[in-house]
């Protein structure tokens, strides 16, 4: 026991009446890895930042005792927590923009963070900064330790965080969700970052996160919470492959697997229903001289695709891809800057709020943030029924009996009518948010990231409710989201996107299986699976994947 | 850099072009004949013409304008045929009821407008930043109950309050100081400070206390931000956290602030000059609305909206250079 | 009409509007001259604190009272105020660069002076007639607006000329030899020693004109030199080495500087004065009367009271009718507001008992001015509203009326206060007045304009030298009616029995004679309720502790510069 | 607002005792200011009567007796000067203290929401115009153009509507801007795309969707504009461009102050704390309300504000 790097015992944090974490017990030896998984309000960040005392200063309690490298977290002095900040346990955080001082450039908070705890001077400090920069793979590192975090991309903004992490040698390296804000395939490049240095440097790693495939493939111990309490706790080829808890059997079951195949559709995919050829959209960007022309900037650059009536197209992309741009334009949210829009024949592409409106009924969404797309001052009730209202110019009862059935549908008490979106859950918001969608009974319904922002459980529900109304309504389907694994549950066909194109489309199997365009290959390789022997494969096909493109 | 410089000059060179337009719109627009109030006594028609001619009021509107901007950039003369009065440029206008150029009469009046600008600010900085700091580091305790509640009476105080009541205690009760009067600092440094002490505080006061509540605010704001929480995880000592990291983000806001302030202080504290009797722009502006002294009103509003349009791009300049993110585009 | 002129009427009513910057002292009775001996009066720094600039210090320009109190010191006139006394005899005409007051022809139209011996410039060149010429003549010129406009109306071809610039001269100003000065008037004038008083009678050098630039700075011939001036802000006087007292009996001359400090509220110099303390213990107020402040404490603080001193100025404040507005041709409404008015309400609303006496003459109650009491509407201290009822009633309106009285916006004794008195004061007779603010110099204007001219608005009247004549002329000669602006005839009243009335009282140079005739004319127009008489000013002004000799004469009622000590 | 979102702006607001105790004394005040008349009868005076014998002439006209003469007839003393009572011109110049500085601030308001939503919400042209515009404003220098304003407007005009129009008119950018960015924000949301796509119309949208969320913020931020209104109002009438004689007003008692201070401290005690307590109360109110109403929007309102509303009111 002794040889352990970190002890846990009877941890309890308070904030105020609410109990985050309830008797939580691990240890951590050094040069291993732990994962710490669990659904939002599991309290698992709150452990991260009680390792290191940072709840001194957040007014909660905590109970237990901490054992980091010898020294009693509970019982130090602040100077003494000091020294084991950043020195020998240091933190690595889920968003690298806010967590770095926008006034200060990457190199000086670097420095600042080793001369704090090494004593040493101005330059041997600057050096290191540039030293650890270049060693988590930022290019050109001492010209770029200059640069302010603004100037960084995401990428980069965590490698200069990691690159902080690492400036003073620590043995325990806490990284809490490192890569949650990240794209999948820069997720997977500082995944592998972190295993290399991890590797390297001999550093205990205890990596928080919600993602069951990023702790199978960086973590040798995994313990799972739920509700601030530990649910299951062992090495990750036992947690994974053979839960105990059925709390976790079912975490496990929800994720969606990149490889599961979807039940053939049973909607057969009729005539072309809404086409697009070469669609544009462009935004202005800063302007350039004093009457320079204003530079654009092309979300989507020539887009054609048709869809087909009762099909479900699954869009992918990465941040920045034009995704969802793509997805507004189908409804004509947004007014392209080229190209058309065709739906039943007619171009929509710069038809007027007046010419739209009939249409509108025929062409619905369902939005990625459930809060945001409910207006907090009405009742849910309400918002099911507006679009009926507008549209149909129905009276009060029947509205209430409508949004009844519809409530009913999508898996809600029909008797919700009067309550207010902050009274819900977020997977219950988005179900009204469908329901809304649904109230017009359109033809195509376009969702845009539907469950991004949902906890993996609640998903699946969600995507499941999804394909269910589909066939029911006969709904054509486009269903725009980043994670590959979850549109291949919902899809027959795969449009992925890149800057602004498509650069493949195709039937979805196909597209997984046989992708053809490096990029999805890419793509696929990028996206945590949670099984560590599949992910220590893909992890070498990974190196492969990035020498290959390197040499291109 | 240059391209932002440059951008700014045009654009505030618009504002005040407007803003120009608008002064003397509203002014000469008004139902007042400028050139009846010069002309006095036994004023028949010819010479009141010959007077219109002179001030240029005969013209049509937008022509008078013309003439104003003119005079402006490249100066003007004022000619009645026999005499001609010159006003050279950059000509604010020219008062025929004391026969000065106005801007002659602004300058005149701005070394005691700036010196009780600058001196409050020195004052305010120092009280506002320091009790803000204070307060926002000792959250909850007494003191800190104690500041917000001098604080918000400081906001309820209006300058001429503060300076009545000061004035009614230091210089009437207590005899410490002397009645303000003005002194020109080149003449007696000394008598020059000990003179606007009084008004440099009663200003002070009522400025700190907005200035602590945003400095406290800010300070907060920035201390509950994620890249101080790094710091602290990385071992960093609170008041090298403070200084070092937070207050430089709090300040940023208080030194725009600040550039708006003296810009507007610069162009008359017409109600700290009222209450200590200053002669300053802003007496001059009320004794020139009392004498319907239109050009010189004109004068000194627009003067006075240079001031705040040229502090604005001062703010936004110190704003861009202190904030890498602003950046100088 | 001539641009000075114009000017000059402007100026006119503001000094007596009590903004006047330039006048000078007199005599009255001071309180700190016990210790006092001009033999060793001379030294020290004395420093004059005040709310107003003394503007273009061009003695062509300033428009002043008997020669001013600043002008006083750099320029002698050919006559002057009596200096050496306080008093009503300060309000008394002597002879300063002339030898004596002026020799009259038999109907008073040509009036002659002669140089006393000696008299010299700052730089030591002669004083020759020709100087005083020259410096009436400059201030014809319309580059130089400003100054009194009687010259332009007394003297021969004043009405055409335009000034010596171009080359012209004005041959109704005859220079004999080098110490002879004859004036030719167009009508008699028994006034003309006053007017010789004025700073446009000082002697100017051609050769050191400078025209508009020459108030930066004249050429002095009193016994101070301008060292520094800005713009009339603030001025620094030192001794003129080419003035003795041998040649010049007027003034004393003690301070050896005397600084000029203008742009002052009037509540920082009473407070100033009061304390005394540094460079203040040697300060008198400038312009600036004592206010309640001091006032309060004067009953407790001998020290204080004995360093303030009251002077009176021949002034006078009324309400004035428009006859040609209705109701005000009606004389019974005219006596209904005279009875209805409440003094004492409109003296408090300006300071106070201490600075202003309730009038119902409108000549000032000063026998130069020719003084004849008279009470016809007798109100008492506070109104008769009953008689006032009872004469609305005669006049046509048994329930009343209302009417709008016409007041400036700032300044105080034609303010808001004054006009809230008068208006409440009518209120309790029945009548309704409604206020129309004007901003101070629009109100002028407006006033002073007889087609604009409101039907009933507050005004003043200030004396140019203590006599009837410039006091009763401009306000009831119906020849001085100026349709085109700067009328101060504000009852439009062109009677041909009043006109020949002043036409003979002008020609009386006897002063004893002038003072009953104008006396006469006075109470006669009274009964015509043209105006109502409100109250005198009175100046009660503060020295520093350390001042002394300072006393004030009646014809401007404020300390006399020239005369006072510091030592 | 529905019903289940204000219960806890006023139970919060409850909770803030300062809040509280500048509700209550905003309530004094208006009821006050309301009640003026029936103040002054039970008092048994006006505030115009002239009382010469309550007053020295010969002193300037102090009034006679301590505290400003102050007895069972005139409870505050009376002015000096005049005689008129203080208590009476006390409380008709809370009338126009308050009517003024509301007023003032129901057209700031009003101007400012309708600028900022046809910014907000109309199109590129429009944005740019208004905006353009709404610097202007910013750039004016608040009380000099608020003096010169005074000056050229004719006399006959209703000087407390003149003061309210004149404040609004130059007070107005800073709601606009609040608002205006509200709105673009507001626009963004999900939940205005979903009303778009159900085919409701652009009036409609805005009604139900973008004016609920505006009401908090407009309504803190009025109330912070208030106080400022109050001091500007006070400062315009001190310089002597404000409301005229014989209309009472407390700017106007506080500018006579700097002759009376000495002779008689009562006088300029009362307007003073008066001036005070008002401001203060509407200050502490507001800010309870900010509190309230959005326990979050802390700085985004006070660095707006800081901006733009003390020029008016504190040189």
């Amino acid at each position: 026991m002794t040889s352990d790097l970190l002890e846990v015992a009877d941890l309890t944090v308070d904030f105020g009446a609410v109990r985050a974490v309830d008797g939580l017990s691990f240890t951590l030896a050094a040069g291993r890895s732990l994962g710490l998984v669990g659904e939002s309000g599991s309290g698992k960040s709150t452990v991260a930042a009680a390792l290191l005392g940072l709840h001194r200063t957040s007014g909660a309690e905590v109970g237990g005792t901490i054992l980091l490298d010898g020294t009693d977290v509970q019982q130090a002095s602040d100077a003494e927590l000091r020294l084991l900040r950043g020195a020998r346990a240091a933190m690595v955080f889920q968003d690298p923009l806010s967590a770095l001082d926008p006034y200060w450039s990457i190199g000086a908070q670097i420095a600042e963070v080793y001369r704090v705890h090494t004593g040493s001077s101005r330059r041997a400090a600057a050096e290191r900064a540039v030293q650890v920069l270049d060693r988590v793979g930022i290019p050109d590192a001492a010209r770029r330790a200059a640069a302010h975090p603004h100037e960084f991309s995401g990428g980069m903004r965590q490698r200069a965080l990691i690159a902080m992490a690492l400036a003073c040698s620590p043995k325990l390296l806490i990284a809490d969700e490192p890569t949650t804000a990240l794209d999948v395939t820069v997720q997977a490049q500082i995944l592998d970052l972190l295993h290399e240095l991890r590797v390297e440097h001999r550093m205990a790693l205890l990596l928080v996160t919600h993602d069951l495939g990023v702790v199978a493939g960086n973590t040798d111990r995994v313990l799972v919470m739920q509700g601030g309490r530990a649910v299951e706790h062992g090495p990750v080829a036992e947690v994974l492959g053979a839960p105990a808890d059925p709390y976790t059997r079912e975490l496990i079951s929800a994720v969606p697997r990149l490889d599961a195949r979807r039940a053939a559709s049973s909607v057969a995919a009729g005539e072309v229903l809404l086409s697009v050829q070469e669609l544009r959209k462009e935004y202005p960007v800063a302007t350039r001289g004093l009457f320079g022309r204003r530079e654009r900037l092309a979300a989507l650059d020539g887009v054609s695709l048709d869809l087909h009536r009762g099909e479900a197209l699954g869009v992918v992309g990465e941040s920045g891809s034009g995704k969802t741009t793509l997805g507004r334009l189908l409804v004509r949210l947004l007014e392209p800057t080229a190209g058309r829009i065709l739906f039943e024949g007619r171009d929509l592409a710069h038809a007027s709020e007046r010419e739209l409106r009939p249409v509108r009924r025929e062409l619905q969404m369902v939005f990625q943030d459930p809060l945001s797309s409910l207006n907090p001052r009405r009742t849910i009730g309400d918002a099911i029924a507006d679009p009926l209202r507008v549209q149909d110019r129905i009276g009060e009862p029947q509205a209430r009996t409508a949004v009844g059935e519809l409530l009913e549908r999508v898996g809600l008490p029909a008797d919700w009518y009067g309550r207010y979106p902050h009274e819900i859950s977020g997977g219950q918001r988005q179900r009204v948010g469908i329901a809304r969608a649904l109230a017009l009974r359109p033809r195509v319904l376009v969702c845009d990231e539907p469950v991004s922002s949902l906890d993996v459980s609640t998903q699946a529900q969600v995507v499941r409710l999804l394909a269910e109304l589909q066939r029911e309504f006969g709904l054509t389907l486009v269903f725009v989201a980043h994670d590959l694994a979850v549109v291949r549950q919902v899809s027959d066909r795969i449009a992925v996107m890149r800057a602004g194109r498509v650069v493949e489309l195709g039937v979805a199997d196909e597209v997984y299986e046989n992708p053809q365009h490096p990029y999805t290959r890419q793509l696929l390789a990028a996206v945590p699976v949670p099984d560590p022997v599949v992910e220590g494969d893909r992890r070498v096909a990974r190196a492969v994947l990035a020498s290959a493109s390197a040499v291109q | 850099m240059i391209r932002f410089l440059l951008r700014r000059a045009f654009s505030t060179l618009t504002v005040m072009l407007v803003l120009s337009v608008v002064v003397y719109l509203v002014f000469y627009a008004a139902p007042h004949d400028p050139a009846r109030l010069v002309c006095g006594k036994g004023c028949d028609g010819v010479r009141l013409a010959v007077v219109r001619h002179k001030l240029g009021t005969d013209l049509p509107l937008w022509q008078q304008y013309w003439q104003f901007l003119h005079g402006l950039l490249a100066g003007r003369d004022f000619d009645a045929g026999t005499d001609v009065t010159h006003c050279s440029a950059p000509c604010f206008g020219y008062s025929f009821q004391t026969d000065q150029p106005v801007l002659g009469m602004i300058t005149a009046r701005l070394p005691l407008d700036a010196s009780l600008a600058v001196g409050a600010a020195v004052v305010w900085l120092l009280l506002g930043i320091g009790a803000g700091v204070l307060a926002a580091l000792r959250r909850g305790g007494i003191g800190e109950r104690a500041l917000t509640g001098v604080t918000l009476a400081g906001m309820a105080m209006p300058v001429f309050l503060v300076g009545l009541l000061l004035m009614m205690v230091c210089c009437g009760y207590l005899q410490w100081l002397p009645f303000p009067s003005y002194v020109p600092l080149t003449q007696d440094p000394l008598a020059w400070a000990s003179n606007l002490a009084l008004p440099w505080l009663s200003l002070a006061l009522v400025m700190a206390a907005a200035y602590a509540r945003m400095t406290r605010s800010a300070l907060l704001e920035t201390l509950a931000e994620d890249h101080i929480r790094t710091a602290r995880a990385y071992g960093l000592g609170e008041r090298r956290i403070v200084l070092g990291h937070a207050l430089r983000g709090a300040l940023t806001p208080v030194i725009t602030l600040l550039a708006m302030d003296l810009g507007g202080l610069l162009g008359g504290a017409q109600l700290t000059e009222s209450v200590f009797g200053f002669d300053g722009i802003g007496r001059l502006l009320v004794e020139s609305v009392n004498t319907i002294d239109l050009p010189v009103v004109v004068g000194i509003t627009l003067f006075a909206g240079f001031f705040i349009v040229i502090a604005n791009a001062v703010a936004d300049l110190l704003y861009a250079l202190a904030d890498p993110r602003v950046g100088l585009q | 009409m001539s641009k000075s002129r114009a000017v000059a009427a402007a100026a006119g009513f503001a000094l007596l509007a009590g903004l006047a910057t330039a006048c000078g002292g007199g005599a009255a009775k001071g309180s700190a001259t016990a210790a006092f001996d001009p033999a060793t009066c001379q030294g020290g720094t004395l420093t004059v604190l005040a709310q107003q600039g003394q503007g273009k210090f061009d003695p062509a320009e300033l428009y002043t009272s008997g020669g001013g109190k600043v002008p006083t010191l750099v320029f002698r006139t050919l006559t002057t105020r009596d200096h050496t006394t306080g008093g009503p005899d300060g309000a008394k005409v002597v002879p300063d660069l002339a030898t004596d007051t002026g020799e009259p022809s038999q109907d008073a139209t040509v009036w002659t002076y002669h140089l006393k011996a000696g008299l010299k410039f700052e730089d030591g060149t002669p004083i020759r007639s020709a100087d005083v010429k020259y410096g009436i003549e400059r201030s014809f010129a319309p580059e130089l607006p400003g100054g009194p406009p009687y010259l332009r109306d007394w003297l021969i071809g004043g009405e055409q000329y335009a000034g010596p610039f171009k080359g012209a001269d004005l041959p109704s100003i005859e220079t004999p030899d080098d110490s002879t000065v004859i004036f030719r008037l167009t009508k008699p004038e028994g006034d003309f020693p006053y007017l010789a008083t004025a700073t446009q009678f000082a002697p100017v050098p051609r050769a050191k004109d400078t025209g508009t630039d020459y108030q930066k700075h004249p050429i002095s011939s009193g016994p101070y030199v301008v060292t520094s001036n800005d713009n009339g802000k603030s001025m620094v006087l030192e001794r003129n080495p080419y003035w003795t007292r041998s040649i010049d009996d007027q003034r004393l001359a003690c301070p050896d500087k005397i600084v000029y400090t203008s742009g002052l509220d009037s509540a920082v110099i009473n407070q100033r004065l009061a304390a005394s303390s540094g460079d203040d213990a040697r300060a008198v107020s400038g312009d600036t009367d004592i206010d309640a402040g001091i006032l309060a404490r004067l009953n407790s603080d001998a020290e204080l009271r004995s360093r303030v001193t009251t002077g009176y100025f021949g002034a006078t404040q009324y309400l004035a009718f428009n006859p040609t507005v209705k109701p005000f041709d009606n004389p019974l409404v005219r006596q209904a507001i005279s009875y209805a008015v409440d003094r004492q309400s409109v003296i408090n609303a300006v300071g106070g008992s201490a600075v202003a006496k309730p009038a119902t003459t409108f000549l000032p109650d000063q026998p130069a001015f020719g003084y004849t009491p008279y009470d016809y509407f007798p109100s008492g201290p506070s109104g008769d509203p009953a008689k006032a009822k009872e004469l609305l009633a005669q006049a046509g309106y048994p329930n009343g009326l209302s009417i709008t009285l016409s007041h400036a916006t700032s300044q105080t004794d034609i303010g808001p206060a004054v006009a809230a008195a008068v208006q409440e004061a009518l209120g309790k007779a029945g009548i309704t007045v409604k206020l129309d603010p004007s901003a101070d110099d629009d109100y002028g204007t407006r006033t002073q304009l007889p087609s604009s001219e409101p039907g009933f608005f507050i005004s003043g009247w200030g004396a140019d030298w203590p006599s009837g004549g410039p006091f009763l002329a401009p306000i009831f000669d119906g020849r001085q009616i100026l349709t085109a602006g700067g009328n101060f005839n504000s009852a439009q009243l062109n009677d041909p029995q009043v006109n020949a009335e002043i036409d003979a009282a002008n020609k009386l140079t006897d002063p004893a004679a002038a003072q009953r005739a104008w006396g006469q004319l006075d109470a006669e127009l009274g009964k015509q309720a043209w105006t109502v008489p409100l109250y005198h000013p009175v100046y009660k002004r503060l020295v520093g502790k350390d001042v002394k000799n300072a006393y004030v004469s009646q014809w401007n009622g404020v300390y006399d510069l020239s005369r006072i000590s510091v030592k | 607002m529905p019903s289940s979102a204000s219960n806890p702006v006023w139970r919060r607001l409850r909770a803030d005792r300062a809040a509280m105790a500048g509700l209550a004394v905003v309530v004094l005040l208006l009821l006050l200011a309301a009640a003026a008349p029936l103040v002054t009868a039970l008092e048994g005076q006006n505030p115009t009567a002239f009382h010469n014998e309550l007053i020295d002439s010969a002193t300037g006209g102090v009034p006679i007796g301590p505290f400003g003469g102050a007895s069972a007839r005139h409870w505050l003393g009376v002015e000096p000067g005049t005689g008129r009572d203080v208590l009476a011109r006390l409380v008709y110049g809370a009338q126009v203290s308050l009517s003024v500085s509301l007023g003032a601030t129901v057209v700031q308001v009003a101007l400012g929401t309708l600028v900022g939503l046809a910014a907000g919400l109309g199109n590129r042209l429009a944005d740019t115009v208004l905006s353009r515009t709404m610097d202007l404003t910013i750039a004016f220098p608040g009380l000099v153009f608020a003096i010169s304003l005074m000056a050229v407007v004719p006399g006959s005009f209703p000087r407390p509507v003149l003061l309210m129009l004149v404040l609004g008119v130059l007070g107005w950018g800073g709601t606009a801007r609040l608002v205006r960015g509200q709105a673009l924000s507001l626009r963004s949301l999900d939940h205005v795309a979903a009303a778009r796509l159900s085919g409701a119309r652009s009036w409609r949208t805005a009604r139900r969707e973008i004016l609920p969320g505006l009401a908090a913020p407009v309504i803190t931020y009025a109330a912070l504009l208030l106080p400022g209104n109050v001091t500007a109002e006070a400062g315009l009438s001190f310089l002597g461009v404000g409301v005229r004689p014989p209309t009472a007003s407390w700017g106007q008692m506080l500018s006579g102050a700097t002759t009376w201070y000495q002779a008689d401290p009562t006088y300029v005690l009362l307007p003073a704390g008066l001036l005070f307590a008002t401001v203060l109360a509407f200050t502490l109110l507001g800010e309870g309300l900010r509190t309230a109403l959005d326990p979050r929007a802390k700085s985004r309102l006070r660095r707006t504000r800081s901006r733009r509303s003390r020029q008016v009111a504190s040189t």
